[in-house]
């Protein structure tokens, strides 16, 4: 136990460091932007009434001393990780003074709900068919199935996104195409919420799922059909053991532990994943904030997002790490 | 908010009192800020807040008005200037209730303009310092304001177009320490709704009609129909499309020239601004090809004319608006009032227009390119497409300049350029080529694109470049050496111009590099302009010799070309009569502009009645 | 080589079939070379054709003909899509062999620059370098980019392949022959990964391609540039979806699947050839 | 019988006939790859695609009620698996589920044929370790944390838990070193002997086959060359292959220049005509390259398939092979 | 009698640290081991020991692959450990390895000639084609194979005693003084096993070259070795001249394994028994505990 304790801790050290490059470099990229708020705001505001020279100077001065933008990068930078300590990333530039945590915190919990609900549905699905279609490689079904997730797995998810909401929202309008939530309920743990969630849900989680399927899908039909030929595999069914726990125990198990790891990986990348499923089904999310915070030169949502996603990526890693012993009693971690 | 949580009330919005309208922008970035008289707070204004809530104290509309374009909303009546326009006096309307009650006076309105002067970084702190000196409550319901210097258009500042200077509530504000970190959530406002609820995610938000709507500005107008407004934020325009066939939408904000069509093909009930072709409402904007004149590829007028007499209005208007395009040779929108005041009056002038080519002189207007567009549509719209030569007029434009390569080839010459096979070369040897600046999508993209084929069919190299930050770097910066894009924007309903011309004086001009203000992105000075405008200045804006300035501004706009107008900014804006009907209509009653988020929008909803069809 | 590609024509029905897909796509975007059209010109025909013997794709809104446009479209997304994949590759076969075969610091290094390259968010930087870059994001560049990001998973892949080759027998028999570190990892290593080089590349392929596609639909590519991306980025901006102008999609659609399943089963008859058990199955050891 | 492999046809093994008794250790010997797992496969019943039986038959009696297990359908050999007829897969070290523990191995293969209850059938799998010398421990065990030799011993228990009175066992033994091998022989050969059960034990060591076999038949090429009680192997053996390896075993104490066999075995693929051996035989004739000697019957439950086997040839005289390597 | 010997084994020790995760152990894989090979008298030198008993690790710190975690390993009187870079190269084609699976020594994807190619390019500095085929031929001569045979063969190609033959060829190249054989008949079959064990002793004979010898086959061991260390848990537990100590071994443990033959009296007699190692005191105790002591004939054993 103690060893176990002393390896996590390793590892941990490895994921404060990976977070802090990580969220270093993401701070550098997002002050690339050659995109500044200052001229952003002026550009709207200028536009609303006859602005002179001299009042847009003005508006720039005021602007640029209120974000903070006249101080050196180095300073800002060292600002920023003082910040970070306590969990502030500073006040968003597209909507100042709110904290970019709000903005970011209103996004996040749909994003993570749609995504990760979704991603790890598709990989349930996936990795259930797959193992299935692995082990019993002569079921017509499920060779037709994996022709299906050949075939579907290129095409781009915007059109699969748009289809859906065609298919679903205009010739045959049974489900929701746009929002959250229906409006006329109150946000809270009602069931009339909760099932207006899930049923405005399903579109955009079907198309996620369609899309994503095919890969975890082949991944595991390939994984598996290595692991059948496995000796051990071999023995159980020789000795009679029933299918079903063939199949759950001996293959499925037994390549759980690759899937997961991937599994981490894709639930990292659901952070930039969204913007079109947001855009086509007016769903809330990460994504939209993201594009627009980029476009307007918002480069502390940007900031917060990133630091986010790099901290929920490398914690995925490290979580992953840390049970891939226990999911895997063979594995010696260094 | 923590008692609603526990007893969640089932709200039913009853679809014949509920008016539901496409929100053009995307979702709120700040969905609970509506403290919109700051600047980059990230407030929404046109998810109805501006259109329902607030109010100024007058209204322009950019078409014909309910009874004439300018509306006397919070003011009796219209601004009153002293003789040389350094004061102008405002009288107020009597019993007009802040929504929470209070009542609306003066001090409200000399609140708004102090606190502004008082703060920098507010949406109206620059305008207000740089003209007023002082402004007073002379009692409940008059205001004096002092200004710095003379200005005969200050009344604009208060006169929404499309927004304009909102009244603050002062026992609101005055309350709060910090002005530029309030919220004001809940808004209190002087419209005839208040919130009734919002999308924590700023998709949509739900307005209310006031119980005492009766003393708000617009009651004047009639009562608003509709009991609930709903403004949605819907990214995709297709989806829009779908919504509102599905009949969960209203009013569409815009669609794409191919979804206005094919909205009209699927569903009897969904129309446009016009009854047929080409649908889409004119915008008082002018698309135009814009040349950056601090560039000295395009500091001589013959060249400016000669790239205009290359463009075959007919194809760009098929490119653009698959000729659904209102054309405009003069550098005014063809739209709401513009076409009586200029377009008609300066017909005759332009047909006479006499060019010389260095070789010879041509009459370059053909005052039936509308007609021909008209007759290139019908094939495939047929019935749809106005066959009376008048209709024709207003919706496709009253001519344009007739594309006479020839000519253009005589004036570049005369200009010093020659041609080497099918390349022009600029008098100093060197090809010419330049980019267009262009929009990223949308009708302005195709307009640029086509018209950047065109020339670079004629002999020049002109790539199309599709920019993002059009509006927000390349033009105010002068990063560019030609674009489409406007820097003509009128009233609509009035010939004055003031609302873009002050801004285009010589003193304006920034130097290259440095940021130009709205709206002269050409950077082109011109003495004579500068005459106009000064005696612009001096003229009342109801003065009829405005309109005189006006045609005196248009001609010299024809002479010097500093920038092509092409058209007007058609919006595909869609309304459904499935649960009501009253909507302007440009044949019969072009009250208003149907454009959602324009705050003129809410004269619409006193004139809206439920169709009662079950 | 030859007979190889003969042998497994005649006999794998698979790799006929994948060599048939993806000869198809390809002599189509090669067509684009003698293509009578310029792919930028709007307006050269009579928009909104649907396919005929005239316009065999048909025409889209913008009045080009579809043909010509997929033709570039395909070239340049295909060009895109393949430098993406073999720059990826090689960094992730670079990496993924050293980390495992050297073991040690090496390794630890190059798992953590890995971690890094996982974590970082991909997309606001690809939209950075576009407000950047511009019109001057050309495919290349943007496919520079994005190789850059597309190698950290599989590198950990061929990584964990190549730490149990690292105590295979032979690999110490090739030290004592004498082979350089690099060697051993090029020459005796490489062809065991070889086979997750092929299914990961098809994977990044469709990753990069997807993720072209979507950044063009969101309009942060150069949208004047032909591709498989912008062509839906037009059709969506022309509405062609709810309109009916259904080949503008369809047809590039239909032609990315033919091209992906081309590829895959292409990947599948080649892992089976590369594959040391079936290959020594096949052989009769 | 015969099986198909991918592309080649590869007769693994081919016309052979045996019979094992009740109560006796039945041994199969041969290099490798002379189809000696072939074989065991096709009495398992474990052939799988690609391979298939070409022709023949297998038959059990257990219980006095035979069932050819070549032709019966799976669901009335997985009647008997376990139950009367298990088998010890070649390769100890990867039989069993790497991600889970030992005693759920028990679980899923003995627990439905035992038919006990819970605690009665831990009980008896204890008891079963026990005969095995395994600590009850190992069943909480993972498998990469026992030995080779405790490893080897859990497959046999597992095995023979279910006391069957068939078991076949593949090379049990090879990865273990002399010192375990020896006491995990001993070990199959008590619980061979306290069942009563036939056992068919394969495996290319002549040192093993020697102590712990009744029987055993030398396998070459796909073909049984010999078979007879193991002590006639040993001592009297008739064919030139079985000569040969017998005398080719080092001894401790023996510095005797010791033979090795030239030449490389057949493939199966193409298996020479005649004899199979005939190409590495020192006294082959004209007729071993093209007649295919048959297994005939001699005295003391001896079968041998050669031309020439009785021609009762001193070892010296078929052993002359030189000691050289070209 | 020059004064340094070819191989120098002082008191070399390994300790593996298992990094487990929810484990951590140190494991003594080779302890205190010293012997010394002569560089006049060629011989076979075979280590004989359980599985696990650490032959494999002394083999390869020999072959410096492993660095010895105390003691010192000198070959020709300098440290192997030591050796770097160009030295490292000049000690590798002295002290060349055979290894235990002939199918799994070769790349399965590569021709087995690239190995020894690159052997001779490496060791012999051959540039051409022709200064390669020399040496590599030549060798393949010596193990019985020639050029001919082997040349653009894949493994598969060529049976297991071919292989086997190969590798020792391919160690033969850069004429190695010494060849650390790893349990090389292990995995051949029975009527090769004898070829490759005599092609040993002809390899001493006639190229005199010294082979460590490891195995855990007491018959072979004694049919061709000169010397033998018999190791058990890392330690060694008897050492000294072959054939006296196999035919009588005195230590425990060399007793138990002799004792674990199986032997071919009585064959069919189905009368086997245990191997009595719970009488042996095998455990780490006694071995610690005990010395190297020499036991008259020129043997030592480990007794305390
Ligand atoms: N999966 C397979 N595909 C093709 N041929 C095979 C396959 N498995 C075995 N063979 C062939 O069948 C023949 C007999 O193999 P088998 O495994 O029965 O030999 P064996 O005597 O058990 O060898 P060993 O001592 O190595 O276990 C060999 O020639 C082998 O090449
Ligand atoms: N790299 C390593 N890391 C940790 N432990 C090791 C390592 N190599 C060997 N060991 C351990 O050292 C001990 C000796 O192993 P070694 O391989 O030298 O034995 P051996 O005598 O060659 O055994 P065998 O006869 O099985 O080949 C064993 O307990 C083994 O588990
Ligand atoms: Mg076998
Ligand atoms: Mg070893």
């Amino acid at each position: 136990m103690k060893d176990y304790l002393t390896f996590a801790l390793k590892r941990f050290l490895q994921l404060l460091a990976v977070v802090f490059t990580g969220i270093s470099v993401a701070f550098f990229v997002s002050y690339l932007s050659p995109i500044s708020p200052v001229e952003t705001i002026i550009g709207r505001v200028s536009g609303q009434s006859a602005y002179s020279p001299q009042a847009i100077a003005s508006l720039r001065e005021t602007l640029t001393e209120l974000f903070g933008l006249n101080v050196p990068l180095h300073e800002r930078y060292f600002n920023f990780l003082g910040r970070l300590l306590v969990g502030d990333l500073g006040p968003s530039l597209l909507a100042f003074p709110t904290p970019a945590m709000k903005l970011v915190m209103l996004a996040l919990p749909w994003t993570v709900g749609l995504l990760a609900v979704s991603t790890i549905l598709t990989w349930l699905i996936g990795n259930i068919l797959g193992g299935l279609a692995g082990y019993y490689q002569n079921s017509r079904l499920l060779k037709a199935f994996g022709v299906i997730a050949i075939g579907i797995q290129p095409i781009p998810y915007y059109i699969v996104a748009f289809l859906m909401v065609i298919i679903f929202g205009f010739l045959w309008p049974v489900l929701p195409i746009s929002g959250g939530f229906a409006m006329n309920v109150r946000p809270s743990w009602s069931p009339e919420f909760i099932v207006s969630i899930l049923r405005h849900a399903i579109l955009p989680a079907a198309s996620l799922v369609i899309v994503g399927l095919g890969t975890w899908f082949l991944g595991m039909r390939a994984l598996v059909s290595n692991i059948v030929t496995e000796d051990y595999v071999t023995y159980a069914e020789l000795a009679g053991v029933e299918r079903r726990r063939i199949v759950s125990s001996y293959v499925i198990r037994n390549a759980m532990v690759p899937q997961l790891t991937a599994l981490a990986m894709a639930l990292g990348g659901i952070f930039s994943g969204t913007i079109i499923t947001e855009q086509v089904f007016a769903y809330p999310g990460l994504g939209t904030l993201l594009v627009r915070a980029v476009n307007a030169g918002d480069s502390a949502v940007v900031l917060a997002v990133s630091c986010i996603a790099v901290i929920a990526v490398a914690t995925a890693i490290f979580l992953i790490d840390l049970i891939h012993p226990l999911l895997d009693p063979r594995i010696k971690a260094q | 908010q923590e008692e609603e949580a526990a007893a969640p009330p089932l709200n039913e919005f009853p679809r014949e009192e509920t008016l539901i309208i496409n929100n053009p922008e995307p979702p709120a970035i700040n969905p609970d800020m509506f403290n919109m008289w700051v600047a980059g707070n990230g407030a929404a204004w046109s998810n109805g807040l501006h259109q329902l809530v607030l109010d100024t104290l007058w209204f322009i509309d950019p078409d014909a008005g309910l009874d004439g374009a300018l509306y006397n909303q919070l003011a009796k009546d219209v601004w009153q200037y002293n003789e040389d326009f350094t004061e102008m006096t405002v009288q107020l309307r009597e019993g007009i209730l802040w929504s929470d009650g209070e009542e609306f006076t003066a001090d409200d309105v000399v609140f708004t303009v102090e606190t502004q002067m008082e703060t920098p970084g507010m949406v109206w702190s620059a305008p207000f310092s740089q003209y007023v000196e002082s402004v007073e409550a002379v009692d409940d319901y008059t205001v004096h304001f002092k200004l710095k210097e003379p200005n005969s258009r200050f009344h604009s500042i208060f006169s929404v177009r499309w927004n304009g200077a909102w009244i603050m509530p002062e026992h609101i504000f005055s309350e709060v320490e910090d002005v530029t970190a309030f919220d004001f959530n809940p808004p209190v406002g002087l419209g005839p709704y208040t919130l009734h609820s919002y999308d924590p995610n700023g998709y949509w938000y739900i307005w209310e009609k006031r119980e005492d709507w009766d003393k708000t500005a617009l009651a004047e107008w009639g009562e608003p129909g509709p009991k609930y407004v709903i403004y949605r934020s819907i990214p995709s325009t297709d989806s829009r499309l779908i919504d509102m066939v599905n009949g969960d939408l209203d009013m569409i904000h815009d669609l794409t020239p191919e979804g206005m069509f094919s909205l009209i093909k699927q569903s009897e009930i969904s129309r446009g601004w016009f009854p047929g072709f080409p649908y889409a409402h004119p915008d008082p904007t002018l698309p135009m090809v814009i040349f950056n004149h601090q560039n000295e590829k395009f500091q001589d007028k013959r060249v400016r004319w000669a790239l205009a007499l290359m463009l075959d209005a007919r194809a760009i208007s098929m490119a653009s608006y698959r000729g659904a395009a209102t054309l405009s040779a003069i550098a005014i929108p063809p739209t709401g009032t513009h076409p009586r005041d200029y377009h008609a009056p300066l017909q005759d002038w332009l047909i006479d227009y006499e060019l010389d080519t260095g070789s010879r002189t041509i009459k370059p207007y053909d005052p039936t390119i509308g007609l021909q567009v008209a007759d290139m549509v019908r094939p495939q719209f047929g019935e749809e497409v106005p066959t009376d030569e008048e209709a024709i007029r207003t919706a496709f434009g009253y001519g344009w300049w007739k594309q006479d390569v020839e000519a253009a080839t005589e004036l570049l010459e005369a200009a010093g350029f020659t041609k080497q096979g099918n390349q022009w070369m600029m008098p100093n040897g060197e090809p010419f080529a330049f980019t267009l600046n262009t929009f990223q999508e949308g009708v302005i993209n195709r307009m640029g694109t086509m018209i950047a084929q065109q020339w670079s069919q004629q002999g020049i190299q002109v790539t199309a470049e599709a920019d993002p930050e059009i509006y927000r770097s390349t033009l105010p910066l002068g990063q560019y050496e030609a674009a489409t894009a406007w820097s003509i924007e009128t009233w609509g309903g009035d010939p004055d111009l003031s609302f873009f011309l002050d801004s285009w004086h010589s003193d304006y001009v920034a130097e290259p590099g440095e940021r130009q203000p709205h709206r002269n992105w050409q950077r082109w000075k011109n003495p004579k302009l500068d005459e106009i405008i000064e005696e612009v200045r001096k003229t009342e804006f109801t003065d009829p010799r405005n309109l005189e300035l006006g045609h005196e501004f248009v001609k010299l706009m024809v002479e010097e070309m500093p920038v092509i107008p092409v058209m007007s900014f058609n919006v595909f804006s869609a309304y459904d009569t499935r649960y009501w009907t009253g909507f302007p209509t440009a044949e019969e009653n072009p009250y208003a502009n149907i454009v959602t988020n324009w705050a003129n929008s809410k004269y619409i909803l006193t004139q809206l009645k439920p169709t009662k069809q079950q | 080589m030859f007979s190889v590609v003969r042998d497994l024509i005649r006999y794998n029905i698979e790799f006929t079939i994948g060599v048939m897909l993806v000869g198809v796509i390809v002599a189509f975007s090669l067509l684009s070379f003698f293509s009578p059209v310029d792919p930028t010109a709007i307006y050269t025909t009579i928009p909104d054709m649907p396919p005929s013997g005239e316009y065999w794709f048909g025409t889209n809104s913008r009045g080009q003909d579809l043909f010509w446009h997929l033709a570039f479209a395909f070239r340049n997304t295909l060009f895109f899509g393949l430098t993406v994949a073999v720059l990826s590759r090689i960094i992730s076969i670079t990496v993924g062999l050293t980390a495992g075969y050297l073991g040690g610091w090496a390794d630890r290094t190059l798992m953590f620059f890995n971690d890094i390259f996982v974590a970082i968010p991909i997309f606001p930087i690809l939209i950075l370098f576009y407000f950047v870059l511009r019109s001057d994001l050309t495919m290349m560049k943007l496919a520079l980019i994005m190789a850059c990001f597309g190698w950290p998973f599989d590198a950990r892949l061929i990584r964990s392949v190549a730490l149990g080759l690292k105590h295979r027998e032979f690999t110490r028999h090739a030290v004592f022959a004498g082979m350089s570190p690099a060697r051993i990892m090029y020459e005796e290593h490489l062809p065991y990964v070889m086979p997750i080089v092929f299914s990961t590349a098809m994977a990044n392929m469709i990753w990069s391609i997807g993720l072209e596609v979507t950044l063009a639909v969101l309009g942060f590519t150069n949208i004047n540039v032909p591709t498989v991306g912008t062509a839906l980025y037009w059709a969506n901006n022309h509405s062609a979806m709810v309109v009916g102008v259904w080949w503008w999609i369809v047809i590039p659609v239909v032609l990315i699947v033919m091209t992906f399943l081309g590829l895959f089963l292409l990947a599948v008859s080649m892992n089976e050839y590369i594959d040391p058990r079936s290959r020594l199955r096949r052989m009769g050891a | 019988m015969n099986y198909f492999g991918v592309e080649r046809e590869v007769r693994a093994v081919d016309d052979v006939t045996m019979r094992v008794k009740a109560n006796e250790i039945y041994g199969i010997a041969g290099e490798s790859s002379s189809g000696k797992t072939s074989f065991i496969k096709v009495l398992a019943a474990a052939i799988r695609p690609p391979f298939r039986i070409v022709d023949g038959s297998v038959t059990y009696r257990f219980n006095g009620t035979p069932i050819d297990v070549a032709h019966a359908g799976e669901d009335e050999i997985a009647k008997i698996r376990w139950k009367h007829l298990s088998y010890i897969m070649q390769g100890s070290m990867s039989v069993l589920n790497p991600v889970r523990r030992v005693h759920s191995a028990f679980k899923d293969f003995a627990f439905r044929p035992m038919g006990l209850k819970r605690e009665a059938f831990w009980e008896a799998v204890e008891a079963h370790l026990a005969r095995l010398h395994l600590e009850p421990g190992v069943l909480r065990a993972y498998p990469h944390e026992l030995s080779g030799g405790m490893r080897q011993r859990v497959t046999i228990a597992l095995a023979t838990v279910c006391q069957p009175e068939f078991i076949i066992a593949d090379e049990p033994t090879t990865a273990l070193d002399v010192v375990v091998q020896k006491d995990v022989l001993a070990m199959i050969r008590e619980v061979q002997q306290a069942l009563g059960s036939s056992v068919v034990f394969v495996t290319h060591d002549m040192s093993v086959h020697a102590n712990i076999t009744d029987r055993l038949a030398i396998v070459y090429a796909g073909r049984i060359v010999e078979e007879a009680p193991t002590r006639t192997i040993f001592t009297a053996a008739r064919h030139p292959y079985t000569r040969h390896l017998v005398a080719s075993l080092p001894r401790i104490g023996d510095t005797s220049p010791k033979p090795s066999l030239e030449g490389r075995p057949p493939s199966l693929a193409e298996p020479p005509a005649g004899c199979r051996f005939h190409p590495r035989c020192p006294i082959a004739i004209e007729r071993c390259r093209k007649e295919v000697p048959v297994l005939e019957e001699r005295p003391g439950g001896h079968r041998v398939a050669c031309f020439r086997a009785d021609e009762a040839l001193s070892p010296a005289k078929v052993l002359h092979v030189e000691e050289s390597l070209s | 009698m020059s004064a340094s010997p070819l191989l120098d084994v002082r008191d070399v020790s390994k300790v593996f640290t298992m990094g487990g995760v929810l484990s951590r152990k140190q494991i003594k894989a080779v302890n205190e081991v010293s012997f010394a090979l002569s560089a006049k008298k060629p011989e076979i030198f075979t280590i004989i020991g359980e599985s696990g008993s650490g032959k494999t690790t002394l083999a390869r710190m020999i072959l410096g692959s492993e660095v010895p975690t105390s003691g010192e390993l000198l070959f020709e009187g300098k440290d192997i450990a030591a050796r770097r870079g160009a030295e490292r190269l000049a000690f590798m084609a002295r002290v060349q390895p055979i290894f235990q699976n002939p199918f799994e020594a070769f790349n399965p994807l590569k021709r087995v000639d690239r190995y020894l190619a690159s052997t001779a390019r490496r060791f012999l500095n051959a540039r051409t084609e022709a200064e390669m085929e020399g040496p590599m031929d030549e060798a393949l001569q010596h193990v019985g194979l020639s050029l001919r045979e082997v040349k653009g063969r894949f493994p598969h190609e060529l049976s297991g005693g071919q292989l086997q033959r190969t590798a020792i060829a391919r160690a033969l190249i850069s004429k190695p003084s010494v060849i650390v054989a790893d349990e090389p008949v292990s995995m051949v079959d029975a009527s090769l096993r004898m070829a490759i064990v005599n092609l040993f002793k002809r390899l001493r004979n006639e190229l005199g070259v010294t082979i460590i010898y490891i195995t855990h086959d007491l018959a072979t061991a004694y049919y061709i070795s000169d010397r033998i260390i018999i190791m058990q848990k890392g330690h060694v537990v008897e050492m000294g001249p072959a054939r006296p100590i196999l035919e009588a071994p005195q230590h425990p443990y060399s007793q138990l394994l002799k004792r674990s033959v199986l032997s071919f009296d009585g064959a069919g007699g189905g009368r086997i028994t245990r191997s009595g190692r719970e009488e042996v005191d095998t455990s780490a105790e006694a071995l610690i505990k005990g010395r190297l002591k020499p036991a008259g004939d020129g043997r030592l054993v480990r007794v305390g």
